[in-house]
């Protein structure tokens, strides 16, 4: 063993044994670095965390990660995590996998987890595409793609996977994209810190099976016009020059130039407002590639977290009742005694 | 003994079954308990039969609503809840057309005279008055304005008709507590802790509880009341117990017992919710449920609590387990304790939700993709399921593995009384958590391997988060011997595959010979399984009293057999395998055994009565 | 057999012959009606109607239509029905189930027949609790539920179904109760005569196991100040005296005294609009049974529906491969001939 | 026929294994799949075994990313893709050093010495130089720089160096086709016809391809080409098959043979993926795909399409099944006809994703709560998925059930030459939909029985929405016999399981009585299902050339077996019954027929060996 692998500050320490298996140049490589180094900077310990994946590459993470690990069957480790979570309150757990793990098959899951508020941070990696599988579409491919089980091109309108997640009722929903280290770190960072369930959608290329898919949002050359970047409590501006915002007008959330409207028209950024509606909107801003699209932390609100819940009973029953005695517990009903 | 009840003298019966049937918001189910609760109390043996619909209610006074209770009385031993009633308490003309027939011929009808009007007949499907269209000859009719003196004897309460009604069955349940001796107090008394914060309610109950009785004893309609003696039975103390009771309570003596959190990750369904129900009440021992949105989840969020180091259970009925065979294909895999418990229903598909079947062994056996072994235990009565549990928990623990626990429908409604174990002789099932570096590298560093197996179980190492230096990584991947790492080399899978196998096969050493009950020798061996225990014991008694020859093997682990199961089932003239599905058990024991075992099936969602088992025996034996 | 089962314009006509097994007194009865009404003023055919259902009290309902019907598995109806759409556009579909059958182990199931925007026209009972299985809680009871299998209270915070499906991108979302049938026969004929999937939430109330659980909204007492009707192109208002109103502010919708705000400043409901997040900002007002609660339809908007666009790419492959031949396709490949 | 190439005279030999590997980027299987393409027009019989990695891509160099392809042509019938090749062309390090314990002694080893440097060697594991440090004594070593031969070709291209080094796999295949004598033409035409869109690296690929074999006739490293003539096949015309694409056009013909729409609902998996994909091709047969969100959604929405008329299908592989349990019991509940089929690979649970087995045959029997039957049905061999695709659509569509398609991972993307069957002659499967009335109710009406069956098939009548005057529901409840409605009645439940049972049994009355290759009286007989068609005939036939009396009976039909399967079995001296499994079918067989049949198992992912199974049986006698 050598030194990195001792130190926890070090990314070293938080990387497993396990040769990588990913594509050359897949975007999953800069999502797991993000990963390990922030791993190097919080204070956690590495017995104490796990890593759940369904099945995809995306879902090959908790092999390369040298903390515990599961990587489970298709769909299902936001379920898996939750008994793990409820089970073990004490733990850092989080959640990982693909568009088709998460969206497709483990759709239900993944919602219920939400919902329930259970102390998970869940990374959804999409890349608009079944990558293990040889590159079939996703429930987050665009109309009209070809792939190779829809030749003349897919029909299904795709999932905005952040707006599902608000529809659910998530607590902490945020995107970021694998070309942004710093902000991966820092969305990633939040995610963890926040009490419940939290969401991160990342952007991932896929470059064997849809390369390119974010390039005409995230490329050098556009991402200033193309990404949105949310910080709290800030009107919501991009652009080179920040010459653009963001308005509601009837409902929407409506792109503007900011010469064209008041200053106090602009929406201004408010995460922690679990009434409003206006983190809807900006997810719905992004219908597809070619939209300005939204980055950063959408929604984090407070709500009672489950796994703690559960074990507030735990307690609660334990002074109501006492602690539980197996002799008691079978004389609990009616009993009697033959001599 | 006899299919019908026997006067011991001329006012003490050795055992009587007794049928409570009426409409689904008849509360017959209710009534069906508290006589059995104060017939065990009294020390009586006894053996339950609830049915009850599918719909939750179906429409008032059909023949689709009607709900039975069964309960089968005694002196002595017995082991069903009796083959044909000798007393059908009949609530409306529903429940006398769907119920009648069961009756042993010269049997007493009680009914309760008031519900007898043309639209109830005609809702039950009479064409005439069964009353006085000799439907009922042959049968001891008592006919008893139940409602009208459930009225009556509520009137001065102020409780409003149509609630002070829904009393009758408690009118009921009073007068065949006077005819069968039974005391009121342990009803009384139930009424208060149950109702006493609903005044007008226990008000009402206990004036037609004591109406009842009264009637009973002054109406001059019954004669004069039967006793039925106290069984000899163990001394200690008794308590009455459902099989998803003792289930549950069986669950949470193996977390005691194995000295770990118990975790349950369930879905509700027909006929297991009830352990669910339980084990939430359960909470001070540490008890974590969890109400899944499938059973997926359910199974899925159990083998999470398991890597996390809980005993951790999931419960179910057959589209359940249908449904999670992937997820326990990957537990067999990971090689981590979980506990399935399947309690059996009709099938196939929604099939009978509320009957009982004994048709899923084959799933339990073989209902996943690859080879994925995992040992399968049975429970064979409602008390049984204690054990059964802890036993399915045993396995799970000690071998790191997948176990399947099978009930039925009969089972876990039935009910039995039970003599409490002493807590104290329990076996001690707990492991230890793997603490410590079990191999080095290639540098000679201590290294954790998740996949070294211990050398006499091939139990791998049981290593749980929180523990510094043994993080490590499980998957459904197939895995390197030794490491545990993704490989895909081909006698690697070959070598696991025969491992997982050896494993399990291992058990056979680790539990108990099969014991007969039977000279041990007879030419006839029957081998039964799960809920037939009962039916089965009761059919060789009374073979046996006819001297017929015959041993009976009854199996609580239907995967791996126990050891001795060859030697026990060779040189047999015949071999018969009672089964309530079409031939499942008897399948593996004829691979397994090259014997020619016969099947005896029934597929009705009921249990074998005695006297079709007889018959069937008979008519093998006559071939 | 009798005339009204001659007369497709009659309720008989669209009643089967099996007796009706719900308790006495449940709201399903209801609901029946308004279906069995409607479609005898609807100009379909009871041999190109079907109804599918999965599992629990509500998803008896097919028995009870004289229609095709299929009463299939827990939680699968969507999955189900979308196979018979896709292959036969033809039909009349309709798809029932419970807040269990459809939210719970189903809800996976239900938001991608939502999203692929496949013509069924989906009715989702919710009681908040399971009645077949005679009374656990549901996915949207509500916290603090005490059920057998919650004796000490839910802890799960509930889906909110209106909030979910928009979430899910569904095209057709609204809501109605059981004991208006005047309400469910419009917002069911409406949801039939959407192209595409159409979800409609029924408060139904169990009157076994969770009875009056909307008492609080819909019992005539309360009823006026407690229901907020939702009329297309209209201003939001309700109150006995229509007094009262909503408002977007901040993007959240806000109840409002009428006589404190400016006219101009109330929200106008417009369903059509697929952009607007008002929709959710109304469904979000009824975060329990004791707020005020929109009823109507939250949205309805055009979007390709799915099996015509299956059948669309059939006809464009007849038209671009010619139609198939099965000699022809077996010589698809290199073939050789040996003689 | 021995196990290495036999030359025939000095440039001819009768038949050779040859194997590719590479990196999964090197294009192997592409280059494997040209070779054949040609050597099936040339005539030659053949069999091919691809191989690749669970991962999409595993690091370059590794061996973990090695992919290869293994293709046996022959002048003669062959029935394996050959035990070990004589010929291995390693791309790189890593695939020398995993496939070269493979090669037979004596083999010929052809080397991109290009790639055999320092990280490489590493990267592959090897701490020195194989091609100097012995590692390959006692092989024909042929060095070659591939690389830089390609990019020497390509120089006036204008090809980036990168993606003109792609295309070296096209300089082996030039080279090997050098070789064997193949024609380069039909490769030019098929790199015309793929890239003719992108002229870079059509030329590239062309230049490279020539190239290779420029080099082989000129670098004087390899004798004389050898030859190796056309097999004497029967006439006809063939093309060269995959097993998924056999399967896919097996559903599209069936289809038109029952004159149904075909409707597949599927979910992506390996190795069935390629079904989903082959099929979605066809629409203009008005085939209708849904890559649903789920198996349980794809399962389902096939069943909603059949309840719609739909000749209906699902596609996946064991963890697929393993989800869909619950609906295929709705499915033999519903009596509706459904084609599920399962592509086996290497389990338990994710397991070995791209590798084959034959472990899901007892869950295809009873993976299903309840009692729920159903036919199943393999194929064993690539072309015969087509007819076992039609073969499982005829009895889904005659007895209205769910059936039970299996074939593997092996047949799936193994191919063999196809002699085309005439359309003309494949059978009529089609089945009329119900139209009228076929029962009266009491008052003398016409009503539609939905459960009145078939005399002969015991099948129910099928009618489909937008049928006037028949309508029904169909449900998972118990249905009463003949009206279909939920029904509790002990009775019926009994009779409905016994109907159910006597159907999918009565199809044995309905299927081929099971043909023996061999005597007929043999005192050895072999079972065989699946893929393992071929590997036992070849062994059989190296026995029979021993002088072993034995025959061999490979059965399509596992449930219910043919009627005579039973005789087939009885008076050998030894059965034995080679699986990819850990004995599943000879379970089945010990226990219907008493029969003490052996198992002769294997469980690493690839095919049985001719010498495997010729060292199992020759031990298994002995004994
Ligand atoms: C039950 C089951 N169904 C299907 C599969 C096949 N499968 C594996 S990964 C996958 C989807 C991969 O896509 P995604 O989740 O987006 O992950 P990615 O590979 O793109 O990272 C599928 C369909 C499986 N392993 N198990
Ligand atoms: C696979 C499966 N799991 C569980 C059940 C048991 N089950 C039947 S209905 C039901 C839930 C009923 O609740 P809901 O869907 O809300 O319908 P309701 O009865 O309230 O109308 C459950 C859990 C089942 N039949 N099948
Ligand atoms: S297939 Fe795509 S997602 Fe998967 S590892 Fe390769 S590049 Fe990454
Ligand atoms: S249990 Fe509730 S939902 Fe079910 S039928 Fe009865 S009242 Fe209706
Ligand atoms: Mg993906
Ligand atoms: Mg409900």
């Amino acid at each position: 063993m050598t030194d990195v692998q001792l130190d926890p500050t070090k990314r070293g320490y938080w990387t497993s044994d396990q040769e990588v298996r990913w594509c050359p140049g897949c975007g999953d490589y800069g999502i797991l670095a993000a990963v390990q180094f922030l791993h190097a900077e919080l204070d956690v310990k590495r017995e104490d965390t796990v890593f759940v994946s369904g099945i995809g590459c995306a879902a090959r993470f908790p092999y390369y990660m040298s903390t515990y690990g599961m990587h489970t069957i298709h769909g299902r480790s936001p379920a898996i995590a939750t008994g793990l979570a409820v089970s073990r309150p004490d733990l850092n757990i989080w959640v990982v996998g693909g568009d088709g793990d998460m969206l497709s098959i483990g759709g239900n899951h993944l919602i219920h987890a939400l919902r329930r508020n259970v102390n998970l941070t869940i990374l959804l990696f999409n890349n608009q595409i079944y990558g293990l599988t040889k590159g079939q579409y996703s429930p987050t491919s665009e109309v009209g793609k070809v792939t190779k089980s829809t030749p003349m091109g897919s029909i299904d309108r795709p999932f905005n996977p952040i707006s599902l997640a608000l529809g659910a009722g998530a607590t902490f929903v945020a995107r970021t994209h694998d070309l942004d280290r710093k902000h991966m770190t820092e969305v990633f960072r939040r995610a963890h810190e926040h009490k419940g369930a939290s969401l991160v959608e990342i952007y991932q290329n896929c470059n064997v099976f849809n390369d390119g898919a974010y390039d005409s949002i995230t490329k050098r050359d556009v991402r200033d016009e193309m990404m949105i970047d949310l910080v709290h409590g800030e009107p919501v501006l991009f652009g080179a020059e920040r010459q653009r915002g963001v308005v509601m007008r009837d409902g929407r959330a409506e792109i503007v130039e900011i010469a064209d409207v008041d200053e106090s028209e602009l929406l201004v950024h408010d995460q922690a407002d679990a009434q409003s509606v206006a983190s809807m909107a900006l997810s719905m801003l992004a219908s597809d590639n070619y939209t300005p699209t939204p980055f950063g932390i959408f929604r984090s609100v407070d709500a009672p977290e489950y796994s703690e819940a559960v074990n507030q009973q735990i307690l609660l029953a334990n002074d109501r009742q006492g602690p539980g005695d197996l002799k008691d517990l079978l004389r609990s009903g009616a009993t009697w005694t033959v001599s | 003994m006899t299919d019908t009840a026997d006067r011991v003298d001329d006012t003490t019966l050795d055992h009587v079954v007794i049928r409570f049937a009426g409409d689904s918001g008849d509360g017959m189910q209710l009534t069906g308990d508290r006589f059995t609760s104060v017939s065990a109390a009294i020390g009586n043996d006894l053996a339950t039969l609830p049915e009850f619909p599918a719909e939750i209610r179906a429409p008032q006074g059909t023949l689709a609503g009607v709900s039975a209770f069964q309960v089968h009385i005694s002196d002595h031993d017995i082991h069903t809840p009796g083959d044909a009633p000798d007393v059908l308490v009949a609530m409306n003309p529903a429940a006398l057309r769907s119920e009648l027939s069961r009756l042993r011929s010269g049997g007493t009808v009680i009914l309760n005279d008031d519900t007898f009007d043309e639209r109830n007949l005609e809702k039950a499907g009479y064409e005439s008055d069964p009353r006085s269209d000799g439907t009922l000859d042959g049968y001891v009719v008592h006919r008893v304005n139940m409602t009208k003196l459930t009225l009556d004897a509520t009137a001065d309460l102020e409780v409003k008709k149509r609630d002070a009604e829904r009393s009758k069955n408690f009118f009921a349940l009073g007068l065949v507590s006077w005819m069968y001796t039974r005391p009121l107090e342990p009803t009384l008394e139930w009424i208060e802790a149950k109702f006493g914060k609903l005044p007008m309610v226990a008000g009402a109950n206990t004036a037609a509880l004591k109406a009842g009785h009264a009637f009973g004893e002054t109406a001059e309609m019954f004669g004069s009341p039967f006793k039925v003696a106290a069984a000899p039975q163990k001394p200690g103390e008794y308590t009455n117990i459902t099989g998803n009771v003792a289930t549950a309570w069986g669950m949470i003596a193996a977390g005691q017992l194995a000295k770990l959190p118990v975790f349950l990750g369930s879905y509700p369904i027909t006929p297991a919710s009830d352990i669910l129900h339980e084990l939430s009440r359960h909470k001070n021992f540490g008890v974590r449920t969890l109400q899944a949105e499938d059973e997926i989840a359910g199974v899925g969020a159990a083998l999470g609590a398991s890597f996390g180091g809980s005993l951790a259970f999931t419960t179910t009925s057959g589209p359940g387990v249908a449904l999670k065979g992937e997820t326990i294909g990957l537990a067999v895999s990971m090689e981590l304790p979980l506990v399935i418990i399947d309690v059996q229903r009709g099938g196939p598909s929604t099939g009978l939700p509320t009957k009982t079947e004994a048709s899923d062994l084959m799933m339990a056996l073989y209902g996943r993709h690859g080879e994925a072994p995992l040992p399968v235990v049975a429970a064979s009565t409602p008390a049984d399921c204690f054990l059964a549990a802890i036993e399915a928990s045993r396995l799970a623990v000690k071998y790191r593995t997948p176990v399947i626990l099978l009930t039925d429908g009969y089972l876990a409604n039935g009910s039995e009384p039970w003599l409490l174990p002493d807590v104290e002789t329990l076996p001690d099932i707990s492991a230890s958590f793997a603490t410590e570096a079990n191999g080095t590298d290639a540098d000679g560093n201590p290294i954790f391997l998740p996949y070294k197996r211990d050398e006499t179980t091939l139990a791998r190492p049981w290593a749980i988060p929180g523990t510094p230096g043994l993080e490590h990584r499980l998957g459904g991947l197939e895995k390197q011997d030794g490491t545990g790492n993704v490989n895909y080399d081909p006698a690697n899978h070959g070598r696991m595959t025969e491992l997982r196998e050896a494993k399990i096969n291992g058990i056979t050493n680790d539990i108990p010979a099969v014991e007969l009950d039977g000279p041990g020798d007879a030419p006839i061996l029957i081998v039964g399984w799960g809920s037939t225990r009962g039916s089965i014991t009761s059919a060789i008694e009374r073979l046996r009293n006819d001297g017929v020859q015959v041993d009976h093997a009854h199996l609580m682990h239907l995967h791996p057999f126990p050891a001795n199961l060859g030697q026990v089932l060779a040189g047999r003239q015949h071999v018969f395998v009672p089964e309530l599905n079409r031939g499942q058990l008897v399948k593996v024991l004829r691979a397994e055994y090259l014997v020619d075992a016969k099947p005896i099936n029934k597929v009705m969602g009921v249990p074998f009565t005695g006297a079709e088992l007889i018959e069937a025996i008979r008519e093998g034996i006559s071939q």
